[in-house]
C-alpha cells in the first residue's frame, strides 16, 4: 500500500542542533500512527517538516505519492492535513470560537454574509460549545472567554477540538494530552478513535506508553533525529519500546 | 496490549452526562457591573474619560467652551488627528507603529494638489492618483515589514524621513493657494463642506473621520479579515500556524493605511484650504497618542479602534480647555504631557478593578 | 475703550527667545492697555495646524484681535479670512502672509532684507577678496520655512550671488558656495553643519548663518579647527546674547529686528481697533509697517549703514 | 502536628470565573502530597496562592504556624518555598544556566566577585551541567543554549532541576512531567523522592494516577476549586480517586 | 498502589550511565565560521556595517573621508547620541522605550547652567545638581512604569512633553554664552578638552562615551543585574516567577538611564560651547535609531549594548560621507531614511543566514 503521507530524508538544522538527520517516515491510510522518542529526538520537528511549520534543509514529503512543499501550514491544512502543535498556536486574547474558527470563519448567510461579510459568531459559538462538549471540557464557563484565561489543560483541550473539528485527510497531535486530566485525555483517546472510524489517519505524538499501546497500529520510535525503527504494538512490549527508544536495546529492522 | 492492570480509567465512561459546573455568582450591583461593562468592552473607558473632561471643562468654563461652536470645534480641530488615528489602529492592532503617517498624508496632498495645477490633471484623476500613492508608501511599508520581516519601527521611521524628503524635493516647497483651489479645482477641498445641525456646524471632514472609524469598527468585530488583525497583533507565530495568511494581513493593513492618510492629506486640504508640504510633521506623535490614550496596546492584538476615537477627542477636548482657560503654549504642553499619563493611567485603573 | 478687551498672540514656537520677547513686550503692552492677552504657540518651525486651532480658539474665545507670526504665510489665509469675517482684527508680526493683504496690517521686519544687509556687508568687509570668498550657508530646516528662504536669498542677493528661483534654497550655481546645512536654529545643529561643511572644505571664509545661536555653534565648530579668526560669520536677529556676541568677536554682523516693537505697536492697535475700530496705517510707500531692522556690527562697511555694537545692545530685543 | 505550610480559606476570583472558592490546604513535614483534579479545578491557582504568585482575595497561608503574607514568588523563595510553575517561568532568549541562577547568581570569589561583581559563570554552567545529568536530560546539546532552542521537554526538565536544586523548605511542582519522556520522567520521580528523603515535603499537582500512586504519602483532591477530600493511597484506588476528583463518586469526609 | 501491570519504566533504570549525544558536527569551513561568530555575537553585525560603509566611502571619496581629521570628526558628531544611546539601550533590552531622554538631557544641562549663573552656585555643586535632576526624571518614569504599570511609550511620551515644557518655562529659553562659561565655570565644558594621540584630535566627550559603553557592556554581560536586565526585558512574568525584582530593576535602569542623559547634558555643553535649552529635540529618535541599527530588539531581552555606538556611529559615517559625496540637506535626510532601512535589512539577513 502506498503511504498517504511520507517523508525521506529529511534533515532540520538549527545552528550547531541537528534536529532531523536524514530521517524517513511513513503514514498509511487509515492508521493510528504513534511516534515516541525523548525528548529532544525530534518528533515535533518532523512533524513541523512535514506539515509545513518548518521548510526542512534537505529531503521530501510526498502526499499520496505526489512530492508536495509546504511552505506554511496554510499549505498543508488546504489539503486537508490538520496540526495540534506541541505550542499550541493559538491567540491569547482571543476567545475560544475565534481561535477555534480562525482562518476558515463563517459567514451568515445571504446579503450579510456574502457582501457585508459578516461573520456568523453565533453559529461558530455553538459550534466550538459542542467539540468542546464532546471532549467532555465542561469546566469551562464561558465560550467567549479569552484563551489566556484558560487553565493549561483547558487550552489543550481546544487545540485539540479544533482539529478533530478540521482535518479531513490527516490529522497529526503532537502531545495532545500532555497537560489533560484523566478524563479529559480519555476523552481525546475516544476521539481519536472516532477519527479513525472516519477513515483518517492519525499521527499520534505522546510520551504516555498505555495510551500509545492502547490506540496505535503502529508506533515509529524515534532516537537522535532518524526513525529507528517501526513496530507493531501487538508484536512487543512497553518495555521493549521504551528500551528500543532510549537506546536500551538494540532496535529490530525497520519492518512492521 | 490495552491491558494494563488497574484501569482506573474506566470509570470516567459512566460520567459522560455532566452539566458545565456553575460557580456562585458574586455580584455587587451597580458598580460591579459598570466594572463589567467596561471590562467587556473597554472601548468604553476611553468614552468615561472623554465625557469626564467634557464635563470639567464645561463646569470650569461655562458657556464659553459648553457651546455648540466650541464643540463642534473641536471635532473640527482633531479631524485629521482622527482620520490618521484610524489608520495608525490598525498598524498598532497588528503590534506594530507607524511613523511616516504624516509624510504619507502630506506626499498625498501634494501629489493631489501638483498632479491638478502643474500637469493640469482633471482635478478626479489627480485625487486618485494621491489615493494611490498613499497605498503604494503603505504596500512598501508594508513588504519591508511582513515579507523582509523588518522591525516596523525602523521602516517606518525610514519611510518618514524618505516620504518626507520626497515631499520637500517634489514640491519645492511650493505652497497652492487657498484662493487658487477655490477657483480651479473647488473638489480638493470638498471635506470642507460645512453642513447645519441644530445650530453645531460639522463638515463633511468630520462626518467622513467618524464614518470610518464605524466602519473599521465594524470591519475589525464582524469580519474574518477583522479577527486575522488582532490574531496577527496577538501572536504572529500562532496566527501563521492557525492558518492564517500573515503575510497577506500585514501587507493589507499596511497598503490600507496608506489609503486612510493620503484621504487624511485630501481632507487636510479642505481643513487648511491650501496644499502645503510643511503641514502634519507631528501627525505620528499625535496619532499615537490618540491611540495609546484610546486603549489600544502597542503590543498588538488589543483594543478597540473607537477607543481611538475617543482618545484623539480627548486630547482635542484638553487642547481647547486649556486653551481657553488662558493657559499658555507651554502650560498647555506640559498639562498635555500629564493628561497623556493620566488617561492611561486611569484607563489601567479601571482595568484592574474590573480583572 | 479698550478697557477688558483681550488679543491673542500666537507665535511660530515659543522655544526660541525672539519670541518669548515679543511676548513679553505684548504683554506688558497690554497690561497697560488694560487688556487680557492670551498666547499660543506651535511646537516646532513649521507646525502650521497648532496655529490654525489657535486662530479658531481666539476667535471661540471672543478675542478683538490676533498678532500672528505665520509658520506657513499661505496656508494660514483661510484661517485668517475667518477671523477677519469674524469680526477680529488680524495683524501679521514679524513674517508676512501671502497675500499680503490677507491680514488687517504687517508689523514686520523685511527678512529679505535682513539678510541683504548682512551679504552686502561680508561683501564689502571681503572687498575683492568677494571673488573668490568660500561661503557656508547654515539654514534653517529640510522643510525650508519662508524666513529661512527669505534670508538666505537676501544674504546671496546681497553678497552679490546670482538666485536661482529665488524660492527655493539651494539650486544656486555659484562656486563660491561650499554647501548649504541645516541647523535647526540652534547652537547644537549650527556646530555639526559647520563641521560637515568644513569636512567639504577646510577654507572656508564666510558663514552665513539663519540666527545667533546657530552662529554660537558655528563659531564652536571654527575654534575647535583653530579657525575662528579668518572666518566671516554673519547672523539675522540682534538678541542680546547675539549682539554680545559682537563684542567678543564670534560674529562679524548681525541683522537686527525689533520684537518688543512689533508687539507692542501691534496690541496698540488693536486696543484702538477695540476702542473705536480704527485700522492700522502702512509705513510710507510700502505695503506694510516697518519696524525697522539695522544692521550691528563694530567694523562698519563702506556702502552699509550700521549701528554699532553700544546702539545695538541699548536697541536688544526692543 | 502542625503542617508546615498551610491555606485556610483561600479565595481568587478572574472577573467572573471563581478559581479558587473558599480553599483549605494543609501540607505536613516531610511528605509527599500529591493534588489532583480535573483541568480547570483551580490547582494550578491554588499554589500560586500559596506560593506568592498571585494574592488571594481573601484566606491565609501560614508557614511552620505563622500567618505570611507573600506578595511575590521572591518572597516565597526567600523562605525556602521553591516551585515550578505550569508555565516554566523562564527567561526564553537567556541560556539554561542563566536561567538556572536567575535570581541567585554566583560570583567569583575575591576581588572580581566582590567590587568588579562578576559573575562565576563557568561554576554556574558546570552546576547546571550536573544538575541536568542528573535527571538524565542528555539530549541537551550545549548548557549555553536558550532556553527557546530547547525542545518542550527539555525545557520543563530545567525548570525542574532549577527547583530541586534549590528547594529547602518546600518544593512546589505544577505538572512536572507533562512534557517529559518516559526516561526524563522516571527521573523526575527518583529526584522527588531524592528530595523526600533529605526532609523536605514536596507538593505534586500531576494527572498522572501511578505516578501519583507511586509516590504520594497522602492526595488532596480538588474540584471546582476547592479541596474535596484528602485521600491515603493504601486506602484507595486509582479509580476510586479519579471517581472522586470527577463528582462519579461521593467523597469520603476529609480525613486521611 | 504502585503495582501496575507492566512496568515498562524500569527498563530504564539500567541506562542511567548514557552519554551526551552526538551528533554529527558540519562544518562548511571560513564562511561558517564568520556565520557562528555572527551569530554567537550578534553585536559583531552593526560593527561588521560599519566597516563596510567606512570602506565604501573611503573608495568613494578617497582621502578626504579616509583621514584622521574626518573620521575624529565623525567620533566628535556622534558623542551626544552615543552617550545618549547608551542610555536608550538599556531602556530598550527592558522592553521599554524612552522618548525623554533629549529632554532630560537638556533639562539637566540647563539646571547646571542656571543653578552656577543664576544662583551662583559653585560649579561642582550646579553639575552634582543637574546629574540629580537626571536621576529624579529617570526616578519618575521608572516609577510610573515599574509600580503604576503603565506602557513606557506613554510614560515618557508624557515626561517628553513635560519635561521639556519645565525646561521652557524654567529657563525662559535663554541660552548662557560660550564665552562666559569659559570665563566663570570652564568645569561645565570639561568634555570639550582635546587631547592628541597620533594626529587624531579626541576630546574627553568622546573617550567618555566608548568607556561608558564598554563599562555598561561589562555590567550587562557579567554581573547578575545585567542578566536580570534581560530576563526583565525577554519576560517579565517568567522573571518574576523565578525570583528576579522587576520592579527594582525597572526603576534602577530608568534611574541610570536618566543619570546618562544628564551626563550627556554635560557633554552637550562642552559640544556646543554653551547652555541652550533648545537643543536635543532629535535625541529621541536618533538614539532609537542607534539603538535599532545596532541590533538591538525593540521587544526587548536581546541585543548587545555595543551595537548602539555601531549604530550610532553607522549614522555619523553615513551622514558626513552623504555630505562630503556632495549630497545637500533634503537628499540626506532622504539617503539616511534609506539607510535605516538598508543597515536592519542587512542586520537581519545576516542573522537568519547564520541561524
Ligand atoms: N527553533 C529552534 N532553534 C534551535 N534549536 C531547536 C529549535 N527547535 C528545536 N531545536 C532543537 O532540536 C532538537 C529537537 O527538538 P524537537 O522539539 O523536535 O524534539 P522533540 O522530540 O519534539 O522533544 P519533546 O519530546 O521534548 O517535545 C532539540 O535538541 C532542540 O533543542
Ligand atoms: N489569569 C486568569 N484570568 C482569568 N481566568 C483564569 C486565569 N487563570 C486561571 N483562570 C481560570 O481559573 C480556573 C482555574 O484555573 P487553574 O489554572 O487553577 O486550573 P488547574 O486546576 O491548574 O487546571 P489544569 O489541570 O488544566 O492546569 C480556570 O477556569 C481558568 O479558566
Ligand atoms: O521668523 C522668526 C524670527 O524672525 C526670528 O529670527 C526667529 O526665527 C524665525 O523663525
Ligand atoms: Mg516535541
Ligand atoms: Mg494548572
Amino acid at each position: 500500500m502506498e503511504p498517504i503521507l511520507k517523508g525521506r530524508g529529511l534533515v532540520k538544522r538549527y545552528g550547531k542542533v541537528t534536529a532531523l538527520d536524514n530521517c524517513d517516515f511513513d503514514l498509511y491510510p487509515g492508521e493510528i500512527l504513534a511516534v515516541i522518542g525523548d525528548n529532544g529526538a525530534g518528533k515535533s520537528s518532523l512533524i513541523k517538516a512535514v506539515s509545513g511549520a518548518v521548510i526542512p534543509d534537505e529531503g521530501d514529503v510526498f502526499l499520496e505519492g505526489r512530492k508536495v512543499k509546504f511552505t506554511s501550514p496554510t499549505d498543508a491544512r488546504k489539503e486537508g492535513i490538520e496540526t495540534v502543535y506541541q505550542t499550541l498556536a493559538m491567540s491569547p486574547a482571543l476567545s475560544i470560537a475565534d481561535n477555534m474558527f480562525m482562518g476558515r470563519e463563517l459567514r451568515k448567510p445571504g446579503f450579510r454574509g456574502k457582501i457585508l461579510r459578516q461573520l456568523d459568531r453565533s453559529r461558530m459559538e455553538q459550534i466550538a460549545r459542542d467539540k468542546l462538549t464532546e471532549l467532555g471540557l465542561m469546566t469551562i464557563q464561558n465560550i467567549n472567554q479569552a484563551v489566556e484565561t484558560l487553565s493549561g489543560g483547558q487550552r489543550q483541550g481546544v487545540a485539540v477540538a479544533r482539529a478533530a473539528a478540521f482535518g479531513s485527510k490527516v490529522i497529526i497531535l503532537d502531545e495532545p494530552t500532555a497537560a489533560l486530566g484523566v478524563k479529559e485525555s480519555r476523552r481525546v483517546l475516544e476521539l481519536i478513535q472516532d477519527v479513525r472510524a472516519r477513515g483518517i489517519p492519525i499521527i499520534l505524538i505522546s510520551h504516555n506508553m498505555p495510551h500509545v499501546f492502547e490506540v496505535a497500529d503502529r508506533i515509529h520510535v524515534h532516537r537522535l533525529g532518524k526513525r529507528l525503527c517501526v513496530i507493531d504494538p501487538k508484536d512487543y512490549t512497553m518495555s521493549d519500546a521504551v528500551a528500543f527508544m532510549t537506546g536500551a536495546k538494540q532496535a529490530p529492522d525497520l519492518a512492521a | 496490549m490495552a491491558g494494563h492492570a488497574d484501569d482506573y480509567e474506566s470509570v470516567i465512561k459512566t460520567t459522560k452526562s455532566e452539566d458545565v459546573a456553575k460557580f456562585a455568582a458574586h455580584r455587587k450591583g451597580a458598580l460591579s457591573k459598570l466594572q463589567h461593562a467596561l471590562h467587556v468592552n473597554p472601548a468604553l473607558v476611553p468614552l468615561f474619560v472623554l465625557l469626564a473632561s467634557i464635563a470639567v471643562f464645561g463646569l470650569l468654563l461655562g458657556s464659553k467652551f459648553f457651546s455648540p461652536f466650541a464643540l463642534t470645534l473641536i471635532l473640527q480641530q482633531v479631524q485629521i488627528v482622527g482620520i490618521v488615528a484610524a489608520a495608525q489602529s490598525l498598524v498598532v492592532l497588528t503590534a506594530g507603529i507607524d511613523l511616516s503617517v504624516g509624510a504619507i498624508m502630506v506626499l498625498s496632498s501634494v501629489v493631489m494638489g501638483q498632479f491638478t495645477f502643474r500637469y493640469g490633471l482633471p482635478v478626479e484623476v489627480a485625487i486618485a492618483l494621491g489615493l494611490v500613492c498613499g497605498m503604494i508608501c503603505g504596500y512598501i511599508n508594508g513588504w519591508l515589514i511582513a515579507v523582509m520581516k523588518l522591525p516596523p519601527f525602523i521602516v517606518t521611521l525610514g519611510m518618514w524621513q524618505i516620504v518626507l524628503a520626497t515631499n520637500f524635493l517634489y514640491s519645492s516647497n511650493e505652497t497652492i493657494r487657498a484662493q487658487d483651489i477655490e477657483a480651479n479645482a473647488p473638489l480638493l477641498q470638498v471635506f470642507a463642506t460645512k453642513f447645519n445641525v441644530g445650530g453645531a456646524v460639522f463638515t463633511v471632514g468630520v462626518v467622513f473621520m467618524v464614518v470610518l472609524m464605524l466602519f473599521l469598527s465594524y470591519v475589525l468585530k464582524q469580519t474574518a479579515w477583522g479577527r486575522h488583525v488582532y490574531a496577527v497583533g496577538d501572536d504572529p507565530e500562532a496566527a501563521q500556524l492557525s492558518g492564517v495568511n500573515v503575510k497577506g494581513v500585514l501587507i493589507s493593513v499596511y497598503v490600507i493605511s496608506g489609503l486612510i492618510c493620503a484621504f487624511a492629506g485630501w481632507a487636510l486640504i479642505g481643513r487648511i484650504g491650501s496644499v502645503s508640504p510643511t503641514s502634519g510633521q507631528l501627525a505620528n506623535i499625535e496619532s499615537i497618542t490618540a491611540v495609546v490614550i484610546g486603549g489600544i496596546s502597542l503590543f498588538g492584538g488589543r483594543g478597540s479602534i473607537l477607543g481611538a476615537l475617543f482618545g484623539a477627542l480627548i486630547v482635542g477636548v484638553f487642547t481647547l480647555g486649556l486653551r481657553l482657560a488662558g493657559a499658555d503654549a507651554q502650560w498647555t504642553f506640559l498639562l498635555i504631557g500629564a493628561l497623556i499619563i493620566g488617561a492611561v493611567a486611569v484607563d489601567q485603573w479601571i482595568r484592574k478593578v474590573s480583572a | 475703550e479698550a478697557h477688558g478687551a483681550s488679543a491673542c498672540l500666537i507665535t511660530k514656537t515659543d522655544t526660541n527667545p525672539f519670541f518669548v520677547k515679543m511676548r513679553e513686550g505684548a504683554e506688558a503692552a497690554a497690561a497697560e492697555a488694560g487688556m487680557t492677552l492670551r498666547s499660543y504657540a506651535g511646537k516646532v518651525d513649521g507646525d502650521h495646524e497648532t496655529q490654525v486651532a489657535a486662530i479658531e480658539t481666539c476667535i471661540a474665545d471672543g478675542a478683538s484681535g490676533i498678532l500672528l507670526t505665520a509658520s506657513d504665510t499661505s496656508s494660514i489665509v483661510g484661517a485668517v479670512t475667518q477671523a477677519r469675517e469674524a469680526g477680529l482684527l488680524v495683524i501679521a508680526l514679524d513674517t508676512p502672509l501671502s497675500p499680503i493683504d490677507a491680514a488687517d496690517a504687517t508689523f514686520a521686519t523685511d527678512n529679505f532684507l535682513a539678510g541683504e544687509l548682512i551679504g552686502k556687508w561680508a561683501a564689502a568687509k571681503l572687498g575683492d577678496g568677494a571673488a573668490d570668498a568660500k561661503i557656508a550657508m547654515l539654514d534653517l530646516a529640510v522643510s525650508q520655512p519662508s524666513v529661512d528662504v527669505l534670508r538666505d536669498q537676501g544674504f546671496l542677493q546681497g553678497f552679490g550671488i546670482e538666485l536661482g528661483d529665488p524660492n527655493v534654497i539651494g539650486d544656486e550655481d555659484d562656486a563660491r558656495i561650499v554647501g548649504n546645512d541645516i541647523t535647526a536654529g540652534n547652537e547644537e545643529g549650527g556646530r555639526k553643519a559647520m563641521e560637515n561643511l568644513l569636512a567639504v572644505d577646510p577654507m572656508i571664509n564666510v558663514v552665513y548663518t539663519i540666527n545667533e545661536p546657530a552662529a554660537a555653534g558655528a563659531y564652536e565648530a571654527l575654534k575647535s579647527f583653530g579657525r575662528e579668526n579668518d572666518v566671516l560669520i554673519v547672523s539675522v536677529d540682534g538678541g542680546c546674547p547675539g549682539v554680545q556676541n559682537i563684542a567678543d568677536g564670534v560674529i562679524g554682523a548681525t541683522a537686527q529686528q525689533y520684537p518688543l516693537l512689533m508687539a507692542s505697536k501691534g496690541i496698540e492697535a488693536i486696543a484702538a481697533f477695540a476702542a473705536d475700530g480704527t485700522k492700522p496705517q502702512n509705513t510710507e510707500g510700502k505695503d506694510f509697517f516697518d519696524t525697522g531692522v539695522a544692521l550691528v556690527t563694530d567694523e562698519p562697511a563702506d556702502g552699509v549703514d550700521s549701528i554699532s555694537v553700544a546702539e545695538g545692545t541699548d536697541l536688544c530685543w526692543g
